[in-house]
């Protein structure tokens, strides 16, 4: 056995690939709690997405969207502090005025998701005009007041913390390390698994699942049956909101727990791209997340501590911008290998027109 | 004693004016700021030229200055131009990326008095133009008599805060986390840090890395990356246990990070107990910068004549760097702390204290 | 003209002065039309005369301008489909209204669903009702299979179906036959026969006169959005009926006359061919089309003819055989190569693959020769020789526009595909390749086609026709051959063939009982 | 069955400012709208700011400020030409890809890539006669930019890899490109911070005004020559028909993949001209922290033109302004306001535009052009898979 692994390790390339997969093996159990919280928003906004467009509106608003939950949640941190105050609890360190905070977040996302939806649906209008509107007036807007209210550095209502499992559970064997990532957790990151779950299951086994499809693919189909398309859309993309708030949310009250101008930094569009790479499903779309989180991970573990041996030293010959490009490389490269041609739901990005020719 | 003496004159934060000039005073000099590419609240480095220009404006009774913040570095040359047009007499641009629009405008524009913050020295060429061959074959002093080019010794600052990392330290392990390893001024922070540090505890061990080398809107503008980095660092290296962020706002990631760690964090720039409260409880102390004090001596001193163009350099023996006051975490140090800073402090001012190694600014001696 | 049917019984369906206008279209004017419970009344008219748009007014699709509907002698207010399946009316519409990744039954119970809590569905119940609705009509379903999979006779069921299991009363067929073998139509037919003694109220459109004599109780024609008449099926004829439609006397059967084949133009040798799920499903198939004849291809749709006609114009790569062109091997070939060859082609799908409908009629015209001389003088397009092309067109094959440069879309389905044989008939073709040229179009349009093509083909022409409309290809083609599961079953005389042999031919491949039209032709 | 005359055709004959009023009106309205939003907007934040007493007049001083900063004057007009010069280009690079039924969120990245080659060669050559420098240095941005937009119509030909996906990961891509270039090879040794040497001779000449370089007339020359390529030749036919309906265009013996890489080749070197006459026109070197915002408001731009070159400079120039204008707005009011106010602006402009049915509805507005309904292919073409 020894012998084999001697004489494989002894063929160069095939060595360090062997060499890699082995850091790969050792280094991702650990860092996977991390992995985790980095998937968490890009998840979230992809799940948007999925909601979206599965029922045939396009939203690229999702990073604007965001940002606005995020500053919303922040803000509204800050002026409910005072009157509600009250010290981080046990559980997750909620404070009264947290979820006030999260509440208002979610609200203003979805209230958001609700102008893409009269625009795209009532007014069909261009989807894509739409969500490119969202997006410059959300970024507009939020860096305009972060602007004034900053100039007196509010303190925000504080952000949620992570539960700290017992060490027992790392301890486990194979699976230990995944518990831990499950577990070691804040609020937000730690329902993104159920609600990817949920959002599989009710997709896919219940009646607002099929009839989403349905609308999404063939619209008109939906309605000859008597399902109400617009309504069907309307409430899908204004719920979509409330998921893409979440992502932002994590931002500024699970991620940090205060706020920057533009601190998104492309998660939402990159959350875009793991919705098509994850082929419009929700566990795809987070897999895709977990996978580019995990290129930037170990990216970054490779610059800690580079790996032994060869490997180690031609990883040190590259130069340190390619661990930086890593996880969009790897992205690309496994769109274009692995998954390749991925086909949105027929009838995405398609306004409906109730009064259409048959003919 | 919490807030020492060098750390006294700089707490960084707005409500302390310096030159305590009566008000009464008027002058109606129209005085603007251009900040680097992003916003003019970071809590740091842009935001406190501004505080330092308004003090300024203020002591001498002018207007309230504007502030400009460019959307990229295309807008850099047109938004000064923007106030030369409009009449103003002296320009404050804050970074280093503004160097070479301001020393240009400079050049075009000789009457107007342009302070350029961390753009010292000033770099020109013969005809007093920006070179950016670094030849720099030009005295600027004589050349632009009227661009006032501040530089800071950021390694002194680091050299205090590393000191005060290495007594705080009880793994005598210590980290540092950059934002970008292309960065001038963080290295030299770093520099500096490293020998402070081994000043207390030669064999204290450091460990350096940056949270990116391309980046720059994720290396200092992205705090949720700085936390998940700093996590990420704090787990590969268990045993840090003070750890310093040179990294704007990504680093008040990092600082997040350290308190979860319950390891202490060390800011950068200005007070970051004051400027990032949330981690107020776990910031022993700041590597700082007088940013506002500079700036605003510079005003006053345009004004009252007193002021040469050229290279305009603050350090220690100028107040130009401090180190943070301790504010409620004195505990974590030996009861004598601030009496070794103050001392290195005084080394410092009488240029006794070597910060920086002779390749000064270069990362790979921190690789 | 007034009805000749004195009525009898409480009509289950009252429709009273309807009328729709659409942009520049009075579709509906002032129709008036009943259904008696246990009646079939079918509906007929030419395109565009307003049978979907009063069907889609019925069905709550479109908003009447002016008129009431009554059912059981009540008003009633339909502004939604949903409130027309409330009283219990369901369509069967002129295009599935299926979505084609869903599976048979989440087609069916859409909208219907059965429910196992408040949440989830109860698939197996579905499933149950399914089947056994099936079988009442002699049809093995599997409810589980992907819709996209079916052959369009299946999914003709299983839109059927769809309607069946709201358990409507009123029923309206929109074309239900337009896509059937006769074989499929007899059985839809028994299947009606058999609604209709159960108590149903049904309205019945098709193009198809001999259909509407044999199945209907009344028939009344609508013309331009106007009801013409009403008749009992025993009182008319086709005839009758034709010109009641179109206004004028029409010519039902094109007179072929006798045709010359010359030499061999289109050989194709054991071409085998897969679709886009890799699955083959043109399995060895041999072709000869000569000069001056009409090889028609009998088929049910969905039995390889769409992928054979795509090899043979060269838009899907056989996966082996050989096809040759006047003798040159153009296996490999693409479109471009063998437009240039002299190969024109009516697509079926006029709307994927014939027309870009968002451009003016004038980049239509030139769609496939816009590259060459007089259209193009290097890659510089020359409008003007563009411009005098579209007038050509439009002049001689009739096409009725407002203008030139309009968008393609606002065109009719009939002037859209007027159109598209205007560009692909004109100028000196060896070869046309006419997949269902006159699919969904109206007696006097599928009258100037067919002579077209008579014309090309005594011009010296070889054509090769498909066509699912068994009648279309008996009464043009000079042979027919009959596909079956992706081979040729059968060649006989276009003169002497039996209709009747021909059918069974299409519909079980001749080999005996194997593929019963009952089970779906996966 | 009788079809009247679209209403288009009768339009033809009426007299001339009344078909201008129908193609401005609505423009036109939507930015008074957005005017009259914004100043809500900073009444409202008025009273945010502490400190200041309350200014009813704020909002006309800032847009006064704004106007007299982008048209007040030749320099400012130079100003806003030479803010808008990028965005013509980038913006013709989105609005190209969308005719072909391509959704080019990578403007970003070819813009960067663009840049970074122009400086490249422009520094290498900042001694040669600008008469080889100039072309050379352009040259090279339209070459880098080209690769970074092959890239993703290559990968979209041969696997179907979508489009969106690749070219939001390249603009990061492009961006370790540059700071590895301009720390590695292109780095000044004395410099602080890395940052590329200046490209001399290769330098843009000014033409207008103070400050006006010839990138503009290089824009204006990719306007006609995009203009000329989609509608007067047969290529640009081709284009446009596999973005209206690949099947068709298969059908009519094109070829769907090969357009798609051209035209994202194309669109790249359009985006890297940009870059290229920001470095060259502008900037005259490059650090590593040279980033943009022209790549995502060229997405805007290009919607706002409807994709059609002669919109697209409206679009741009609009823009340009408003990016001209802002340092004064915010020297003139006392940094009260924002630059970002200009964003708000910006997108509800779009809003209105986007949202015409209401607005004609609302102020019954006849026979006035729509605002933005032609574009709605884009989101089409997004949804479906166009090779
Ligand atoms: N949405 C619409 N907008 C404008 N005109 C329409 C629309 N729908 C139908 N029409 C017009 O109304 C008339 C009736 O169309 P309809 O589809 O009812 O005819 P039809 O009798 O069903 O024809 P076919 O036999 O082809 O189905 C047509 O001339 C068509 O031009
Ligand atoms: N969405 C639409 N908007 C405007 N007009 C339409 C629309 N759809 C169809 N029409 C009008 O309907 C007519 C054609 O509709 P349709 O396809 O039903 O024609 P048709 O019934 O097939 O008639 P035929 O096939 O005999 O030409 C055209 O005159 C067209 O102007
Ligand atoms: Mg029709
Ligand atoms: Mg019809």
């Amino acid at each position: 056995m020894d012998g084999l692994i001697q004489l494989l390790y002894s063929v160069p390339v095939l060595g360090l690939l062997f060499q890699f997969v082995g850091y790969v093996i050792e280094i991702v159990p650990r860092i996977a709690p991390i992995i985790l919280q980095n998937a968490t928003p890009i998840a979230l906004a992809a799940l948007c997405g999925v909601m979206c467009e599965r029922s045939g509106v396009v939203n690229i608003g999702i990073e604007g969207i965001m940002i606005a939950a995020a500053f919303v949640g922040w803000y509204v941190g800050v002026l409910v502090q005072p009157a509600l105050g009250g010290d981080p609890s046990a559980f997750f360190g909620v404070t009264p005025a947290l979820l006030v905070a999260l509440g208002a977040a979610l609200l203003a996302g979805m209230l958001i998701s609700l102008l893409h939806a009269w625009l795209s649906i009532t007014v069909r209008a261009d989807q894509i005009i739409s969500g490119t509107i969202i997006n410059i007036a959300a970024f507009g807007l939020t860096g305009y007041l972060n602007t004034l209210i900053s100039t007196t550095s509010p303190n925000g209502a504080g952000a949620f913390t992570r539960f700290r499992p017992p060490p027992e559970i790392a301890d486990i064997p194979v699976v230990g390390w995944i518990a831990e990532m499950l577990l070691r957790q804040g609020p937000i990151a730690m329902s993104l698994i159920v609600i990817v779950i949920v959002f599989q299951v009710l997709l896919f086994r219940s009646r607002w699942g099929l009839r989403t499809r349905a609308v999404g693919e063939h619209p008109r189909a939906a309605e000859t049956v008597g399902i109400d398309v617009i309504w069907v859309r309307y409430r899908n993309v204004v719920l979509a909101g409330a998921l893409a708030a979440l992502a932002g949310a994590y931002l500024s009250m699970e991620g940090t727990n205060s706020f920057q101008q533009g601190m998104t930094a492309g998660r939402g569009f990159i959350g875009l791209a793991a919705m098509i790479v994850g082929r419009w499903t929700p566990v795809g779309a987070l897999g895709a997340a977990l996978l580019f989180a995990s290129a930037r991970a170990l990216g970054d573990s490779i610059s800690f501590a580079r790996p032994p041996g060869e490997l180690g030293t031609l990883l040190g010959q590259l130069p340190g911008q390619f661990f930086d490009a890593l996880p969009y490389l790897v992205t690309i490269i496994v769109l274009a290998g692995l998954i390749g041609r991925s086909i949105p739901p027929a009838a995405d990005g398609q306004p409906y027109e109730r009064e259409k020719a048959a003919a | 004693s919490s807030g020492a003496s060098p750390s006294a004159s700089a707490a960084g934060s707005s409500e302390s004016a310096p030159a305590s000039v009566p008000v009464t005073a008027h002058s109606d000099l129209k005085i603007g700021v251009v900040t680097d590419v992003g916003t003019a609240n970071d809590k740091n480095f842009n935001e406190y030229t501004y505080v330092g220009t308004k003090q300024g404006a203020a002591a001498i009774g002018a207007a309230e200055p504007p502030v400009t913040v460019p959307k990229d570095s295309s807008e850099f040359a047109s938004s000064i131009q923007a106030y030369v047009d409009d009449g103003y007499d002296i320009i404050v641009t804050a970074g280093f990326s503004l160097g070479v629009a301001t020393t240009q405008a400079a050049h075009d524009n000789p009457d107007v008095w342009f302070i350029g913050v961390d753009q010292g020295p000033p770099c020109v060429n013969a005809e007093g133009l920006p070179d950016t061959t670094f030849a720099c074959a030009g005295d600027a002093a004589t050349l632009l008599p009227h661009f006032v080019a501040l530089s800071y010794q950021e390694d002194q600052a680091g050299y205090l805060a590393g000191m005060a990392a290495a007594s705080a330290s009880k793994s005598g392990t210590i980290g540092a986390i950059l934002g970008i390893s292309l960065c001038g001024p963080c290295i030299r922070y770093t520099q500096g840090f490293k020998l402070g540090a081994e000043s207390i505890n030669p064999d204290i061990k450091l460990v350096v890395n940056w949270v990116t080398e391309s980046d720059f809107v994720k290396a200092f503008n992205d705090p949720v990356s700085g936390k998940s980095y700093g996590d990420q660092f704090l787990q590969q290296n268990p045993d840090v246990d003070v750890l310093f962020q040179v990294a704007g706002k990504t680093g008040n990631g990092v600082l997040d990070a350290a308190c979860e760690a319950g390891i202490y964090g060390i800011g950068v720039d200005v007070d970051q107990s004051l400027s990032y409260p949330n981690a107020a409880k776990c910031t022993i102390t700041s590597a700082m910068k007088s940013l506002a004090l500079a700036v605003s001596t510079d005003i006053g001193k345009i004004v009252d004549g007193s002021m040469k163009g050229g290279d305009d350099h603050w350090d220690a023996s100028r107040d130009g760097i401090a180190y943070g006051p301790f504010h409620d975490l004195a505990s974590a140090f030996p009861a004598n702390m601030a009496d070794l800073l103050d001392a290195a402090f005084a080394k410092m001012k009488a240029g006794t204290l070597v910060t920086c190694p002779e390749k000064c600014g270069d990362l790979s001696t921190l690789k | 003209m007034t009805s000749d049917v004195q009525v009898t019984q409480a009509p289950a369906l009252e429709m009273r002065g309807i009328t729709k206008r659409y942009p520049g279209v009075l579709a509906n004017a002032g129709i008036s039309l009943d259904v008696r419970p246990g009646e079939i009344h079918a509906l007929l008219g030419e395109n565009g005369a307003g049978k979907t748009t009063l069907m889609n007014i019925l069905y709550g699709l479109a908003r009447p301008d002016a008129g009431e509907i009554l059912v059981d002698g009540t008003p009633v207010e339909i502004t939604s489909p949903h409130d027309a399946i409330a009283h219990r009316i369901s369509m069967v519409h002129q295009h599935f209204m299926l979505v084609p990744v869903l599976s048979v039954s989440d087609n069916i119970l859409l909208g219907e669903e059965p429910m196992a809590g408040p949440i989830f569905l109860d698939r197996a119940r579905a499933h149950r009702r399914i089947r056994e609705l099936g079988k009442t009509f002699g049809w093995e379903i599997d409810p589980d299979q992907r819709v996209e999979s079916l052959s369009v006779g299946w999914q003709q069921r299983v839109e059927i179906l769809k309607a069946l299991y709201r358990n409507a009363r009123i029923l309206v067929l929109d074309e239900p036959t337009a896509v059937l073998t006769p074989q499929e139509t007899k059985e839809i037919f028994a299947v009606l026969r058999r609604l209709r003694a159960e108590g149903y109220a049904i309205i019945f459109i098709s193009h198809k006169l001999h259909e509407v004599l044999e199945i209907a109780d009344r028939i009344t024609v609508i013309r331009r959005g106007k009801v013409v008449g009403s008749r009992t099926p025993a009182a008319t004829n086709e005839e009758d009926l034709a010109e009641m439609m179109v206004g004028r006397e029409v010519n039902l059967t094109a007179d072929r006359g006798t045709s010359h084949p010359g030499e061999v133009i289109l050989r194709v040798e054991q071409v085998r061919v897969k679709d886009d799920r890799r699955s083959e499903v043109v399995q060895g198939v041999d072709l000869e089309v000569r000069s001056g004849e009409i090889l028609g291809i009998a088929g049910v749709a969905g039995n390889g003819q769409d992928e054979l006609v795509e090899a043979i114009v060269g838009l899907r790569r056989p996966s082996s055989g050989r096809i040759e062109l006047a003798g040159r091997d153009v296996t490999h070939a693409g479109p471009r190569q063998r437009h240039r060859l002299g190969v024109g082609f009516v697509p079926a799908d006029r709307h994927r693959f014939g027309l870009v409908l968002s451009f003016p009629l004038t980049d239509n015209f030139i769609l496939t020769d816009y590259y060459e001389p007089p259209y193009a003088r290097g890659i510089i397009r020359n409008e003007a020789a563009i411009d005098a092309r579209a007038r050509r067109g439009i002049r001689d094959y009739d096409v009725r526009t407002p203008s030139a440069t309009v968008t393609t879309g606002t065109l009719s389905g009939g002037n859209q595909q007027k159109l598209i044989v205007a560009r692909e008939f004109d100028g000196e073709q060896r070869l046309l390749v006419l997949d269902q040229p006159t699919r969904g179009l109206d007696v006097g349009s599928i009258e100037f086609i067919h002579g077209q093509t008579i014309a090309k083909r005594d011009a010296g022409t070889a054509i090769l026709l498909v066509s699912a409309e068994l009648d279309e290809v008996l009464e043009l083609s000079d042979r027919i051959a009959v596909i079956y599961r992706g081979q040729i079953v059968a060649v006989r005389d276009g003169r002497t063939a039996d209709k009747n042999e021909i059918g069974i031919l299409m519909a079980t491949g001749g080999s005996g009982a194997s593929g019963s039209p009952s089970s779906p032709a996966a | 069955m009788t079809t009247e005359r679209p209403p288009s055709q009768g339009r033809r004959l009426v007299a001339l400012p009344a078909t201008v009023w129908a193609a401005v009106a609505l423009p036109f309205i939507s930015i008074v709208l957005a005017l009259l939003v914004g100043s809500i907007v900073i009444l409202a934040s008025e009273v945010i700011v502490p400190g200041h007493p309350f200014d009813v007049t704020l909002p006309v001083t800032a847009y006064a400020a704004l106007f007299e900063g982008a048209f007040g004057g030749l320099d400012p007009i130079v100003n806003t030409i030479r803010a808008a010069t990028p965005l013509v280009l980038a913006g013709l690079a989105v609005g190209l890809a969308f005719k072909a039924g391509l959704f080019n969120i990578g403007a970003q990245g070819q813009f960067l890539l663009g840049a970074l080659g122009s400086v490249t060669v422009g520094v290498a050559l900042n001694q040669a006669s600008p008469f080889i420098a100039i072309p050379a240095a352009l040259l090279a941005g339209m070459l880098a930019g080209a690769a970074w937009g092959f890239i993703p119509g290559f990968l979209k030909a041969i696997s179907g890899a979508h489009e969106v996906v690749t070219t939001i990961m390249l603009n990061y891509v492009a961006v370790s490109v540059i700071a590895w270039a301009v720390s590695g090879p292109l780095d000044q040794p004395g410099s602080p911070s890395p940052i590329t040497a200046q490209v001399g001779n290769a330098a843009l000449p000014v033409i207008i005004g103070r400050n006006g370089h010839l990138g503009v007339l290089v824009a204006l020359a990719a306007v006609l020559a995009v203009g000329w390529l989609l509608f007067r030749t047969t290529r640009g036919f081709e284009i446009r028909t596999v973005g209206a309906n690949p099947d068709a265009a298969r059908y009519a013996g094109m070829q769907p993949r090969l357009i798609v890489v051209l035209t994202m080749s194309l669109a790249g070197v359009l985006a890297g001209l940009a870059g290229a006459t920001v470095v060259l026109g502008v900037t005259h070197y490059m650090m590593a922290s040279f980033g943009t915002t022209v790549g995502f408001d060229s997405i805007a731009v290009a919607l706002l033109g409807r994709s059609s070159p002669v919109g697209i400079v409206f679009a741009a120039i609009l823009f340009g302004a408003m990016r001209a204008g802002a340092p004064l707005m915010q020297i003139q009011t006392g940094s009260l306001i924002p630059a970002e106010l200009v964003d708000v602006l910006q997108a509800t402009i779009l809003l209105f535009l986007a949202a015409h049915e209401v607005i004609r509805h609302i102020l019954k507005l006849r026979g006035v052009k729509a605002g933005l309904e032609t574009t709605d292919t884009i989101a089409r073409t997004y949804g479906r898979e166009s090779v």
